[in-house]
């Protein structure tokens, strides 16, 4: 155990401090899920940090990425939330469809779709549930039914993040009409803009449109567009596609910078802040160390050959909680003025309701609960 | 010693919840929105006509004459229906204090429907709905002004509640000293108990419709071919937000039995009463959500209109820091006996 | 709604007050679950209060009480424990069986039992539990055999509350021997001296003997002693006796006292506690206030002829939850000391270790909130 | 940056855990309380044998020049095993203050098991195991002294944890002073901080240990015609607990890296070691008695030994409220950057 940066870490961390010290905006960009422009100016902050390669500092060079361990992905993450650079809105690209084309993909899909997402030319949106599929997101019923070398979709998907603005999607299909729940699925991803494709925006608790439904009505996609083997897209899609898949979903670092301004805000308060207040404050920001700890630790472990398995379960229940927890200390402070959308309350505020988002989304934290009692503690199903 | 409601006060809160389904459903709320604005005075018109905005004042001024008592089911319907209208500060907090202050004939127009007032306190630093209004009461460090809105300088400010119109007041030509020195402190000092109650009462509510929502969801959304109130973590979710919001129920209602500003037990029973209410509407609104699922971020599901409503009470009218100081402070300094549990403090103690 | 007392109740307060300050024995008395000896000390009290008719304000004259309502029960409540009286070793027999005997039983059985009950001449031990059945009370094998006028009692009883040294206890039997479940049990009560009755202490976390196991090997009862009808013991013992059995296990008064201990303790100790600590201290005080107030509501309404259901579940989860964070909060108080077993920290230890069982005995919690979801919330059972 | 435990410290931690599971079963506890005791000579020399006691001592003076993120597994163990003898004190506060206050003759004794020595600070003012040691350290506010247990004055305290002996201490005849004035005073510094860090690993054991028994418990305990294990609500207790263990144990191993005594950032991670591990095994023993249901409440379950340790564990070394006050200290003056998750103050910082 050594618990310290190397000089070359160091290095690496100082190269990247001074990188985003030259290029992050000045101001916040809008919010790409409000607006076209905000989402295309996140698309450019994609095409800029691409050029200055530290899209995915972990991708091998042919894809646009580093070649980097994930000690320096680590790394990469507190200099660049530090720095208060945008969110990413291709996330559903690079961390979550991407890791899984880099295990699954063949040759020719992994040249035709990794560069373009690397350079935020095509933005994904995720397209995982459906109206009657939610926590059971076996229960699709949406078709990709095979036509000769093409698959025609139909079906409808909801809750598809990002997919008001975004370029492509991908999702699960039932490929055999006579099959159930996990059997006979294929992942397949599909451009937004076919013909056949309905999008219609779901407005947000925060007024904003960061979801959509997607409605598909034979829509053709070459076959060329499954991702794996016809039927084995639950498979694909459910086995953890090591660290990225994982534990990249939230960054610590995220969490760490959000801390550092919630310390800030209290210390500005001084004296004058209740200790109870104070309390929750430090306690979050413990929270965030502990779950950055936590992460760093896992990062190691996989370096030296281990596995992710439902650690990852156990790590999302402690962030999405934590982070409500962090966010609701800052509303403690702002005290009779908390309910302010403006200004430095406008972000504690979203970031509050987004957090509460945290124990639904990637899987409820009941059903988290669930796989850490029986794949980690080997409690009987029931 | 009798902790039930009156035949009186049930009809009454019945008739006022039946007046809120007819006139305030969620599809009444979403329309004013989607006018952009947050005022009906359609409906306001039709509260006026039952004559609540005066429902805790003397008959002699006009009022109803109703206890805090009576009152409190009230303010938790309004707060269930998620009222836009500041009728239960008007009522609880606004128009006692303008009573208090003398300012008779102000009161008239008000109950009469033909002027609504806002007010500004510390506790409650932004005036609410004061574009309607007709003037602004400003709660100060150390007098009580009444400020016609003429003249006033409003500053409008964005809430997270979108029915909450927020502005601040600055008081111009016309405005009046209504009180100043100790009388106007001890005045300040009721209009926040009062605003605790207030907050309190709706925040009841608020719960209340929140644990509604979430069960008539759960029994009806499938997943893994069940409803998902078959499932025993669904039930504990909205067990334990049930039992935060019958236990402090009573609470709520034991602090509308008191004077405010009667003392230093009224004042520690009202902070309570704030905080049970708080933590109940909050962790009902957080379980509603967290049984919707991914609708409980969308809009148009009234979830999250409940928490934004939550949220701005359990922070103005006192906020959690501010009311566990009032408690310990009187809890720890009177260590209360076994006849101490309904304090009978006089109402200039 | 008049929530002050009225001055007969003030009346009676006083008089309570003046009879404790009386009566009350100066030094506590040793412990019921630890020695006969104290177990006769407060079969003495017992007596003591008998003859003061303070035994159970509430039952009628006949059995010994006053026949008074429920709120002058509360006040009673407030002033014994505000008097440091000592805990009732008989409230197996008065709050639990002595209500299910005023409702079910003949008049023959009232008065067999009730006035030795109230003059603590016979004190009571519970026996719900079976090795097999916890949560699970239905899970009952013990058998009741008719013979002629008798029954033939066998089977194995477990956790059984003050066994190691009471008279008599009261449990379910299966009464039809091709009965399951919840289904052909009957009430039995049997002395705990006679010929084939074996009790086994169980040593408690505090190193008592509050329970025991009671083996029970063909041990002869009269028919007499059945409470109800043949194969009704479940539903006697189910159905709600009203306020004793919903509401009374656990009187408010006992946490105000406890409070007020908490609140003194913290005061002592003045400026120098940590405000969290004395954030925990008032919040566990609040929380013991809003109980009582629940209580005195429910009390209220069933005065004016509601009932109570489901509503005992929810105290039943609130106080059982207050109890141990009041506890935790005296700990709390003592810092490097609270786990000293001696003088005043040993009361607070106790009674965290006590209130600790609290989410346990008289339904688990997680059977509080399954009631709660399904009676009074309407989720389907599943 | 190496966030894994290397091989020999593995194998150590395993092999301590191997001696503790045939040395300190349940079986054997239970056996040394039938005695009236808490000290089992033989086992403590087992312990010696491995030199155990000069766990983290410098191999200069005899010891195993263990770094602190290799004992703390070995902590681990010992308190996941009950381990009555004061083991992870003496290694981790005891014996590193004896050989920086120079008194090496008497840490030789301790490590050939001729003596053992107890420690009395002012975060643990009652010495653990007093009656077999041969001395007593006393950390005072302003010196530091050693007590030969002959002449020292024992008043015995009742813990809850049966196996632990307290006495209060006080000096007699022939005490010498190892340190005082600032010397002291950074000695007593740096025992606080170990005995936190001890107490922190040792609660990360009992823990698991508490999880470990409920999850074997639930798994063969039926109710209702199925295992318990199998309800929703007692995975999700146990699944709480988990969380709670295993986020604590990256944050224990951490501050175990780090110089006890370096700086305000050092400080604050240990306080935030010792906050997280107690509060993830009090969670963890009381979710045990949970599912244990009234078995949880008798004395011949372990839970409740788990629990009681646990409670002493927590009170001693540091309070919640100590612990956060120094977390929030640090965290508040120094606002900690993106590079400061590993602090890197010198010793003497």
């Amino acid at each position: 155990m050594r618990l310290s940066y190397s000089p070359e870490q160091r290095a690496f961390r100082a190269e990247v401090r001074a990188w985003m010290a030259a290029h992050v905006p000045a101001a916040p960009l809008p919010s790409f899920d409000a607006s076209r422009a905000g989402f295309e100016a996140h698309r450019a902050w994609e095409r800029t940090l691409s050029e200055g390669r530290w899209g995915m500092v972990t991708w091998p060079e042919a894809y646009g990425g580093r070649g980097l361990d994930l000690i320096r992905w680590l790394i990469f993450e507190e200099e660049y939330w530090a720095a208060g650079a945008p969110s990413r809105v291709n996330q559903n690209g690079i961390f979550l469809l991407g890791p899984t084309l880099m295990e699954h993909g063949s040759a020719a899909q992994k040249a035709r779709f990794l560069p373009a997402m690397a350079r935020g030319e095509e933005i994904w949106a995720q397209a995982w549930s459906e109206p009657q599929a939610g926590s059971d997101l076996a229960a699709v019923r949406a078709r990709a039914v095979r036509d000769g070398e093409d698959y025609r979709l139909s079906g409808h998907k909801i809750w598809s993040s990002r997919a008001v603005f975004a370029d492509w999607a991908f999702g699960l299909f039932r490929s055999d009409a006579t099959s159930e729940r996990h059997h006979g699925l294929s992942l397949v991803l599909f451009p937004l803009d076919l013909p056949g494709v309905t999008r219609r925006p779901i407005r947000q608790i925060d007024g904003e449109t960061g979801f959509a439904e997607i409605v598909l009505e034979d829509v053709r996609v070459p076959a060329f567009n499954r991702l794996g083997a016809e039927g084995e897209g639950w498979r694909i899609c459910m086995a953890t596609a090591g660290f990225e898949r994982g534990l990249m979903l939230r960054s610590p670092a995220r969490f760490q910078a959000a801390a550092r301004r919630l310390l800030a805000l209290c210390a500005r308060q001084g004296a004058g802040v209740a200790a109870a207040t104070r309390d929750a404050v430090v306690e979050a920001a413990m929270d965030a160390e502990a779950y950055a700890l936590a992460i760093y630790a896992a990062a190691s472990r996989l370096q030296a050959g281990g596995r992710i398995g439902a650690e990852a379960s156990l790590t999302k229940i402690f962030w999405s909680e934590m982070d409500i927890r962090l966010r609701r200390a800052a509303l403690d402070l702002l005290g009779p003025l908390a309910e302010l959308d403006e200004g430095e309350g406008a972000d504690w505020l979203d970031g509050w309701l987004f957090a509460l988002a945290g124990p639904v989304y990637a899987g409820t934290n009941e059903i988290q609960r669930n796989i850490v009692a029986e794949r980690m503690l080997g409690l009987p199903k029931g | 010693m009798d902790f039930t409601l009156s035949e009186e006060a049930r009809a009454m809160a019945t008739a006022v919840a039946d007046l809120l389904a007819d006139h305030c459903p969620s599809k009444a709320l979403r329309a004013l929105l989607a006018r952009g604005e947050s005022f009906d005075a359609g409906r306001w018109a039709r509260l006026v006509a039952m004559g609540l905005p005066g429902a805790l004042l003397p008959e002699a001024v006009g009022g109803l004459g109703l206890a805090g008592t009576a009152f409190a089911p009230i303010a938790e319907a309004c707060g269930a229906a998620l009222l836009p209208e500041p009728l239960v500060e008007t009522a609880w907090v606004t128009l006692p204090l303008l009573v208090e202050a003398g300012a008779g004939e102000f009161v008239a127009r008000v109950l009469a429907g033909e002027a609504t007032v806002a007010i500004v306190h510390p506790l409650a630093p932004l005036a609410l709905a004061a574009r309607q209004a007709a003037a602004i009461v400003l709660v100060e460090e150390d007098r009580i002004l009444l400020a016609p809105a003429a003249t006033a300088r409003l500053t409008p400010r964005r809430s997270i509640d979108p029915f909450r119109d927020l502005a601040l007041v600055a008081a111009g030509a016309g405005t009046a000293t209504l009180a100043a020195g100790a009388a106007a402190r001890a005045m300040a000092g009721r209009a926040a108990a009062r605003g605790a109650l207030a907050a309190a009462a709706q925040m009841l509510g608020l719960g209340r419709r929140a644990l509604d929502l979430a069960v008539a969801f759960a029994r009806t959304r499938e997943q893994f071919g069940r409803p998902i109130g078959s499932y025993q973590a669904v039930k504990h979710h909205l067990a334990s937000a049930a039992v935060a919001i019958e236990l402090a129920r009573p609470v709520v209602h034991a602090a509308a039995a008191l004077a405010p500003g009667a003392g230093p037990a009224t004042a520690a029973r009202i902070a309570h009463a704030k905080l049970a209410a708080g933590r109940a509407a909050e962790g009902a609104a957080r379980a509603a959500i967290q049984v919707h699922g991914a609708m409980g971020h969308s809009w148009e599901v009234d979830v999250h209109l409940i928490l934004k409503r939550t949220l701005a009470l359990a922070t103005t009218w006192g906020t959690a820091a501010d009311l566990r100081a009032t408690a310990a402070a009187h809890l720890l300094a009177a260590l209360p006996g076994p006849a101490a549990l309904f304090p009978e403090e006089s109402a200039d103690g």
